[in-house]
This record gives structure tokens, C-alpha cells and sequence, in this order.
């Protein structure tokens, strides 16, 4: 797949809570295709403290309109920068980036939580284009931070799982009645932590298994090795072996 | 006319990639023309494959970033008998970074490359400073620097290029040595060895607590140092560090440097190269220059 | 309780001003309260009046600057008797940057203030890149630089901090060689050697062509300095380079530094100084730490 | 005099030809007394390759709307982006900084060219509330150098020297006719041929004058000594010890 390098304009900024928000961002060209999993690496403007590009997962993709959505988490200087931007303002964008989800099996079920909904929207969207509606199960300590909800509900059955139970089952996603259904494909994208488990349940059940993960970047394109993950097979970057990863090739990562 | 000549190798520009930051061209063939650079300097190359330094590799610092790659490459006979094939007929000078922990490493490797036929010159990284064994250590000392460098020139016989590290007292010093050991040319400067703490976990942000400083912050350094080196020897410099615009690629030219590399801007502009490239072009056609060998070593 | 101690010296918190960005503490107090600080450095003090290089002396760099101010000031006596006199009385802690071009001028200047009652301390600048003879040459040997402690050592009895540069290959051979000669405490870095090239006139931007850089892109370059020192001397540290924020303190800190000094980020903002005293007091409060001296050296 | 750093609001912003913007900013403080040819320092935000704030002369003051006018002449990367802030901006300055002219004499003559003209009409507008009207003679090369022109004639008679003979006189400054006239003090600021020549005619004639000079600058305090010219008398800074030079003690400058 062809990478670009273009100007978007900030077209749309939408707060989500307190913490995150999705900034919708136009192309004045054609997009080229778009894997759901793929990413951007945007330049941060104006900020004197932000030197490198910073990888952000595309949420969403219009083509008609020549826009993507991204769906940002603030953490430090960089997100809040973005955050601050004015519709109108252009935005360099380094894309598509990465594999991407494979959007095998028929009865897939996706798992996210915080920032990590980010890619699962697109995708659980790719899965109903095909003609199949994914199970979305979404985790996190409290209601506020999930922050996309009721947007899932076009292409799949949702379900919502939270510690204090402000939203869906009380607990863990692990936890949830959904997540012990059966399924052939599972896609998590979240919390470490999240990730590791459910990665060990697939394994365990022997179910087919993607995870997507996020270490830091400095090219996005494979030429500095800065962003390796370490697989059952040795190092591989992030930026361009992954974001996503087969968790057969995890086992090491799944188990620590 | 941006045409220089690095001893026997012809660029068509002074412009090349520097090695670690651009992988082996291919990474940036959707952006730009490869075949528009002077050159492509590929990722620095061992004796036998490299599995490089835990994560995390990366710290952000200001105007730069810090790494701890360590060297992680497929080792000399994977490039021979795979990289090599996909990239030889570029129509740009490939160059292979050659590195090692130990002289005889150096050497089985820099003879593995002297036989690709269209590989007409090596850089020999004396200057890595995220190798616990070898790599920065030879570079730091002028007779540990002239001893790897002689060895090597006796069974390299095309262009080779030695690397330099800035985390010397003198680097005029080491310069003489390699020219002396039979270095065909210098490059500097390689990382400057720095480190960044996570103040919140109170710990280094590096797995190698340590690692190499690049970026526009080591410019100033790199250009000092390429100056001094240039007054100093005969064989041509080549100059790198922080270059990000055609300014700061004439800075280093103008300093002495017959050439010049770009590596961390890469990162943040995967077409920076041909900007560098065509400003050199425009900086020329303002000031009515027709050669840009006329101002190369100008101060 | 943001204490610290520097041999005999007591910091109320630990940040001091670097030497040469500062000026005598006056120029900064219609935006401070200088007593606040936790040191004053003033600037590099020699045996007679110098009137140091010739305009222009800075040039601006990603996240940094060259100066080639070379070591303008007064000299001693009139520093003892007027200035001196000045500034006394504060209540914080004014040390005097001794800089030199022989040992006989840095014995001379350091006797004269041993004799001032109300300086604590003396910087010993070893390290000094812009002036010709002297200066930097004494901090890039440890023989010499030894040699220069030693005898000051003999003639100056209170708290004797010797400040180093960061232009060698190994600051912690300095460093110990230093300590071996007597210094109570070690302060780094001094600037980086740079140089910037004004491409428009084709010439240097220095009237001395190299200068010293400064600012938050050595930042990781002095980190890992005072780590490295911090781990081989048993005297107490001085961390400084590129300081512009309580998260940089921190990082000099938690790398092994007792003690901080903020230099180029007074231009930037004069009142930075308190921010960071500031910044120091509220991490203690956000991670219920009761003494900075807990994360010293955590690293 | 205290100096100050604050906050100030863009309030206004006008191009003054191609190369020229007067900023109007205000403070939520009432104003220190500011001198005529004294100068702020500006942080330049958003721009990642301006490190250093930037000298600029005070153009003009108004105390009871609490603003500080600048006059700037795009020259690089900071002034560029001082010339692209939007109304409602912040701006920070540390400030008053330097010198200021010493408004002495009954007949003073003040000369101008390019950017320099930025301290005289503050300058004239301060003789003038002394009720003494001075004398300006302002030059460019063309009418379009000169940024700013009617404004002083409600503090003085003005005139206009241009080298193409676009406005005023044909020629130099030093060419005009109002230049030979007699003057108790002469005030200068422009390139530096002109201040120079201007200078040498003063020494000559005996007369009082005064320069105003433009070294980069890092602190602009007097604490770096970065900023020095050489006067008679030794380096001095022209931060803290100038702007503002008497010409009797740069008399190997003017004749240099
Ligand atoms: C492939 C990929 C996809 C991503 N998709 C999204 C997304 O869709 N939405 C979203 O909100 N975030 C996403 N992230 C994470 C996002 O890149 C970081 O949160 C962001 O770079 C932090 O920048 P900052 O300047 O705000 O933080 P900084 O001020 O730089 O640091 C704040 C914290 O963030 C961590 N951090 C910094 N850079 C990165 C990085 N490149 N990757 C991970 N952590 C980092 C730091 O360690 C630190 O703890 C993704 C990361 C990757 C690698
Ligand atoms: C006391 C004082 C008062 C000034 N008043 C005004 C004023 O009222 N209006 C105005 O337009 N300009 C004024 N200047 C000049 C102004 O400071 C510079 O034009 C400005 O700093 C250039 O910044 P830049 O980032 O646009 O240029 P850069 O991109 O940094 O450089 C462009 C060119 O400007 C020169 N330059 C850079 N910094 C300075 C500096 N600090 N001083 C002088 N030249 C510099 C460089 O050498 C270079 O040739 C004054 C300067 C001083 C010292
Ligand atoms: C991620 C990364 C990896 C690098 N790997 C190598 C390498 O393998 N061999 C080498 O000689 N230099 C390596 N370098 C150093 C660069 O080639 C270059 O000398 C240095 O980054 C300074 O130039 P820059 O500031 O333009 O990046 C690496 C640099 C970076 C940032
Ligand atoms: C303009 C200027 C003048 C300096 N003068 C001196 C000096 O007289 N003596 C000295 O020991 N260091 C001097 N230094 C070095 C600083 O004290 C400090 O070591 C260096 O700037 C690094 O710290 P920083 O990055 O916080 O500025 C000077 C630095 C600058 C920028
Ligand atoms: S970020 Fe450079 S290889 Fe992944
Ligand atoms: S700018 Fe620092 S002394 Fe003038």
C-alpha cells in the first residue's frame, strides 16, 4: 500500500468528556484505501516542546467526503496541542501506516477500552460492509472513559463493561457474560494489561487473535527500529510489522 | 552544478541518507524519487545478525531525540544475499554503514561488501554508542581508530568512508589517524552520547539508560566539528547532524564538508532530502553560483 | 523540605543561577525575589578587567544558543571592591565564578576572595571555551586540571566547586581527578564548543567562529554527564545544562546531582528561577516525598 | 526604573506596506512610565525555530488605554510570526528595557529610515508635550520604506528623503535640506550607514546627539553581555547601557 504525506484541514473538533476528542480532518485529494488498524503519524504544530511526529490510530474514514476521523486521548503536550487546534487549521499527516486488522472470522468479537476504541470503530464498520456484525465489547474504570459509545451500535451488538459499573456489567471485560460467547476472531486494542488477558484467554481457547499495540515511534515507516516489540520470532517494529500482531506470535508477551 | 566527488565516487549531489535513519531506502520510495539523492547510506551492518537493545529504543528531547537502537540488522550475509539485490540498481551510490565489536568483525564484513559489485564504498562506524562492546570504543582513542581503519583498508579496495564519534576531546586527533590509516574520507558526527529521565517513574527513559543524541540540538557541535576537521586533512569531509533545510546543509558545506547526510529529519518530513536538494539548487541560482564546489570550505 | 548541602554550604532549596547568564543577581531583581534562590553564580571573575571578544557574541540554534562572550568582566578587585559590597547581604548564597588564563591568576583572583567574609564558595571555571589561552585547555586534561585544583586548593580553605567541560572524551577521569586534588563539589556542564554559519554571508555568525552552546538542547548531553559523574565521585554534584523547568531539575537530580543551576532559561524567562524552586516543592507534595534529598541520585 | 514582565492582549494589527505591522497591545495593568527609545522583549510563540525572545522599540504608548504600539519590519522567522498573531493573542514582554533618549534641546532634529523610525514617535510625541516641536526628517529608499509618515505631524514638521525621489526630496537624509539647518540635538535611528553619517556630521558641528542602536540580544537585561558595542570607553551593552549612545562617546564607531 502507497504511504502519503499531505495537508489536512481540521474541519470538525468534538470534545469527548473531559480527556479525549475526535478531530475530523479533511484531504483536498481522493483518499487512497484505508485498512481499519492503520494509522497516522501527524505533525504537531505551534509547540515549541514536541519535536517528532505523533502516531495516532485512524477512527474513522469518509471517502465521499475526503475526511478521517481521529480519535484522541489527551496525555501530554502533543494530544493537548491537537486538542487546542481551530477548525480551518491544516494538519500534516504522514498515511496510512502499518498492517492492519485482518477482519477474518465470522463471528468476530472486538475488545477496546480508553484511546483504544480508536481503531475499532472503522474496522467493526469494515465488518458489516462485508456482511457480518462483530460483537464490540468496551471496558473502563468508569463511564466517562469510554469515550465512543452508541456510534458502535450501527455495525455490531455492544456491550459495556466498568469497575464501578456506571455503564454495563460491574467489572473487567474478561469479566463480562459476553466475552465467554464463542468466537472465531477476537481484535483487542487497550490497556496492556487488557490486552494481555484477553490475548492469554484466546490462546488458551485457541482462538485466532489480533492485538494492536502502541510503543513510541519516531519514523512510523520501518527505518529506525525505534518502536520494536519483542514477538516469539524476535524484534519487530511496531510501526510497520504491526500496529497489529497474531497473538500466536505473543505467547512470551501474552504470559509476562 | 551540485555534482562533488567523494575520492573516486561520483554524487550527482551532495545529499545522502544517513545510516539507521533510512533504512535501506525502500521505507521512503513512496515519498520521493530515490534516484534523486547523492546517495544512500543503509543501516548500519554486522557479522551476523543483531537482535539490538531491548525497548524502549526512543526518547523525545528538545530538537532532537535520543536512541538505543544498538545496531539491530540482519547481519552482512542476509544483506548480500537478499537487501542487496532489491536495492543495487538504484541509480544513486548505495553505500552499507559497516559495523562490529571487534576488528575481525569489521573486516569478514567489509570484505562480504568489497565483492558486491555495486557497492562502491562502505562507512565504517567506529562510532556507535549503543554497542556495549567495540563500536564507540574505537573511535574514542586515535591508535585503537587507525588500527581497526588499517586492517580494514587492506582488504577493502573501494571508497571507504570512516564514521566519527563527537564524544572526543579532540576529534581533530582521530581524524588524522584514520586519514593516516588510509581513510579515503570522514564522516562526523555520529550521535552524541545523552541520556533523558521519565521524572514521574523515576527512571531513564532508555532500557540502555543511555543513548545517542541527534537532531537539529547537535547541529552547532557537528558543524564545529566538521570545520576543524576539514582545516585538518586532506581527504574529504562529509558532514551531518541535525540537517533539517538547505541552510543548514550550506552551513556544513560551507564549514569544509564536501557532502552532507541527513538522518532524524527524515523522520518528521519523509521528503526533506529533495527539499535539501532543491534548496541547494535555488541558493546557487540566487546567488549566481554555477558550481557548488565554489563555496564548499568558503569560511 | 527542599534543603540541600554542598560540603559545607547550606542551599535552602537547590537551585542556583549559572555563572555569565545571571549577571550579579541585580539585573534579575525587579522580577524576583533574589533571597528565594538557593545560590547566586556571578559571573566568570578574573585577575584583572577584561574586555572580552569582539561583536558579534551569540548566535541562536534549535533550542539553544552560542555565546562567545569570553569572559567579559571587571576583574577582581573591583568585584571586591564594589560589586562585592552590592550584593552581600543577600540572603542566599553568592558564589564567585574564578576564571583564569594561568594558575597564577586563578590562585591570585581566589585568594582575593577567600578574603570576602560573606562568599561561601568560589566556582572554579576550568572550562571556560571562549577565551585563547587557559580557560577550557585546563578542563580537557585531568594533569592539568589537577594541577590548577591543587593549588587553589592550597590557598582558597572554604567550599571550592570546580566546574568542568563537557568537550572530552571521559568527564569522569576529570571528575576524579579533580576530587583527588581537592574540590568539594563538581559542577557540570560548562558549554558545548559550536559553531554557526550566517549561510546568506557566507561567514561565521561569532566574531571567534566557535562559541559555546548552551540551552535545552545539550540537556541530554549534561544528564548523562552528571549520571556518569554522579556514579564515580563521592563529592557532591552540580548538575546544569539546558534547566528550564521542575521536570528537567528533577531529571538532574534523580541522575545523581545535589544541586541544580539554571543558566540560558533566565532569558527566556527571568522569573524561571521560582517556577522551578516552585515546581520542586509541589513534586514533593504530588508524590508525598518529605526531603528532595530522598530522589537525589534514585537513578 | 522596575522592569516588568506580563501578559498583553493583541488588540489590533495593521500592515504598513509590505514589509511593516504595528501591533497594538494591551496590559490588564496599568502601564509603568515608559521612555521614549526604550524597548520590550518579545516571546515569539508557536514558532519552533525562534528560541530567543526579540527586541523591539516601543513605537508608541497610550497610558490610559494601557496599550504599547510596535512597529516591526518582517526580517526572518520571529518577526514573520509576530506578523501572523491574530487579534485576542497573548503576547508576553519583559519590559521597559534600556535607555531611552534624553529629549534635551530646544531645537532637536530627529532622523529616521526603515524600522528605525519605531522609537521617534514616541519620541516626538514626548518633546512635543514638553512644547517643544521637533524637527523629523525621515528617509527610505522609496516612499514604501517608510512605514510610517503622517503620524508625526501632530508632534513636528516632518520631511522626506527618498533615493528615488518617490516622496519628499530626491537623495540621502544627510542631502536635505532641513538637514543643514541648526540644531541643539539630534536624535538618530535607521541602518547604519545613515546613523553613522549622521554622527560624523554632529562630531563635526558640535552638536548634542544621540543613537540608538540594534545588536542581537539574548537577555536584554545587561546579564549576558552578549549584546556589546565598542564605545570610546570599552564594550558597553546596548541592552542596559543603550540603546541610546551619545555620539561623543562613539567616535571610532562614527568615523568606522
Ligand atoms: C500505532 C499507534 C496508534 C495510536 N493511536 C492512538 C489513538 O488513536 N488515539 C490516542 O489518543 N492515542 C493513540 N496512540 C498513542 C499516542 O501516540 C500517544 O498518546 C501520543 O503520542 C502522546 O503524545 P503526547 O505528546 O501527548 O505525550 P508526551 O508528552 O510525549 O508523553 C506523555 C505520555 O505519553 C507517552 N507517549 C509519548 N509518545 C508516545 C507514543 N508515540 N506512543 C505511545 N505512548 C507515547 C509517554 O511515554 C508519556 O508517558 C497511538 C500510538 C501508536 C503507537
Ligand atoms: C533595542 C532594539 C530595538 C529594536 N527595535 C525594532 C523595532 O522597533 N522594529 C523592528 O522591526 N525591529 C527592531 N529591532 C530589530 C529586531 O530585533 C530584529 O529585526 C528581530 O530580532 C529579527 O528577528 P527575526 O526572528 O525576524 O529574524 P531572524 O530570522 O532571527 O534573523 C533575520 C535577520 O535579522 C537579524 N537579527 C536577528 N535578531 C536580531 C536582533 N535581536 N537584533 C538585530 N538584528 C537581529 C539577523 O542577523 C538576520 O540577519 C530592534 C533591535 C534592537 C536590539
Ligand atoms: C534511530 C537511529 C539509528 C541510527 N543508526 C545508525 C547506524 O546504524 N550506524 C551509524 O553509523 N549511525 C547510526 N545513526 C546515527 C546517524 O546516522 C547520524 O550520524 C546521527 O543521527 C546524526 O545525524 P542527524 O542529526 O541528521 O540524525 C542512527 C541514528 C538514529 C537516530
Ligand atoms: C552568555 C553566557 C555567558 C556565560 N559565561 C560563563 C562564565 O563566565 N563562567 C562560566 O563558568 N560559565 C559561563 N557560562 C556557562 C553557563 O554558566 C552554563 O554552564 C551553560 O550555559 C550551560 O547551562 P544552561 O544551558 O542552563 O545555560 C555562560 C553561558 C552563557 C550562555
Ligand atoms: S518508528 Fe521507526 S521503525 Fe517504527
Ligand atoms: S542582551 Fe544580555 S547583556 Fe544585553
Amino acid at each position: 500500500m502507497k504511504k502519503h504525506i499531505a495537508d489536512f484541514t481540521v474541519v470538525d473538533k468534538k470534545n469527548h468528556g473531559q480527556h479525549y476528542f475526535i478531530l475530523r480532518l479533511q484531504s483536498s485529494e481522493p483518499l487512497p484505501e484505508i485498512l481499519p488498524g492503520q494509522f497516522v503519524e501527524v505533525e504537531v504544530p505551534d509547540n515549541k516542546e514536541v519535536f517528532l511526529r505523533r502516531p495516532i490510530s485512524i477512527h474513522d474514514v469518509d471517502y465521499n467526503d475526503r475526511t478521517i476521523s481521529l480519535l484522541v486521548q489527551i496525555v501530554g503536550k502533543g494530544t493537548a496541542t491537537l486538542s487546542k487546534l481551530d477548525t480551518g487549521r491544516m494538519l500534516n499527516l504522514v498515511f496510512p501506516l502499518g498492517n492492519g486488522f485482518s477482519l477474518l472470522g465470522d463471528k468476530p468479537l472486538l475488545v477496546g477500552g480508553g484511546a483504544g476504541l480508536a481503531p475499532l470503530l472503522y474496522t467493526a464498520r469494515k465488518y458489516s460492509e462485508k456482511g457480518i456484525r462483530p460483537t464490540v465489547l468496551l471496558g473502563g474504570r468508569t463511564a466517562e472513559l469510554i469515550p465512543v459509545k452508541d456510534e458502535f451500535k450501527a455495525y455490531g451488538e455492544v456491550f459495556f463493561a466498568t469497575e464501578d459499573g456506571s455503564l454495563g456489567e460491574k467489572g473487567l471485560v474478561t469479566q463480562h457474560p459476553a466475552f465467554g460467547l464463542s468466537y472465531d476472531h477476537i481484535i483487542i486494542c487497550g490497556p496492556t494489561p487488557m490486552m494481555k488477558a484477553v490475548a492469554r484467554h484466546a490462546l488458551q481457547n485457541g482462538i485466532n487473535c489480533e492485538v494492536s499495540l502502541e510503543n513510541t515511534m519516531a519514523c512510523g515507516v520501518g527505518a529506525c527500529l525505534c518502536c520494536v516489540t519483542k514477538t516469539d520470532h524476535g524484534h519487530r517494529c511496531v510501526c510497520k510489522d504491526g500496529p497489529v500482531f497474531n497473538v500466536k506470535d505473543m505467547k512470551e508477551w501474552a504470559e509476562s | 552544478m551540485l555534482d562533488v566527488k567523494i575520492h573516486n565516487l561520483s554524487l550527482k549531489n551532495p545529499v545522502l541518507t544517513a545510516s539507521g535513519t533510512f533504512g535501506y531506502g525502500e521505507e521512503f520510495a513512496d515519498f520521493i524519487d530515490l534516484n534523486r539523492l547523492g546517495g544512500i547510506i543503509v543501516k548500519g551492518t554486522t557479522g551476523s545478525h543483531r537482535e539490538g537493545n531491548p525497548y524502549p529504543r526512543m526518547a523525545e528531547t528538545p530538537s532532537g531525540m535520543l536512541n538505543a537502537v544498538g545496531l539491530q540488522n540482519g547481519g552482512v550475509d542476509k544483506f548480500c544475499s537478499s537487501t542487496y539485490h532489491r536495492i543495487a540498481d538504484l541509480d544513486t551510490n548505495v553505500i552499507v554503514n559497516v559495523s562490529g565489536s571487534s576488528i575481525e568483525e569489521y573486516c569478514e564484513t567489509a570484505a562480504k561488501i568489497n565483492d558486491l559489485e555495486k557497492i562502491p564504498a562502505i562507512e565504517l562506524n567506529i562510532s556507535c554508542p549503543n554497542v556495549k562492546k567495540g563500536g564507540m570504543g574505537f573511535g574514542t582513542n586515535p591508535q585503537m581508530a587507525a588500527q581497526v581503519v588499517g586492517e580494514v583498508r587492506k582488504i577493502y579496495h573501494k571508497t571507504l568512508i570512516v564514521k566519527l564519534t563527537p564524544n572526543v576531546t579532540s576529534i581533530v586527533d582521530i581524524a588524522k589517524a584514520v586519514e593516516d590509516a588510509g581513510a579515503d574520507s570522514v564522516s562526523l558526527i555520529n550521535t552524541m552520547l545523552g541520556m533523558a529521565v521519565d521524572v514521574e517513574c523515576r527512571k531513564p527513559v532508555l532500557s540502555t539508560i543511555t543513548g545517542g543524541l541527534s537532531g537539529p540540538a547537535v547541529k552547532p557541535v557537528a558543524v564545529r566539528m566538521v570545520w576543524q576537521v576539514a582545516k585538518a586533512v586532506k581527504i574529504p569531509v562529509i558532514g551531518l547532524g541535525g540537517i533539517a533545510s538547505a541552510n543548514d546543509a550550506l552551513e556544513f558545506l560551507m564549514a569544509g564538508a564536501t557532502a552532507v547526510q541527513i538522518g532524524t529529519a527524515n523522520f518528521l518530513d519523509p521528503t526533506v532530502t529533495i527539499k535539501v536538494i532543491d534548496g541547494l539548487q535555488d541558493y546557487l541560482n540566487r546567488h549566481n553560483i554555477k558550481d557548488i564546489n565554489e563555496i564548499i570550505g568558503i569560511i
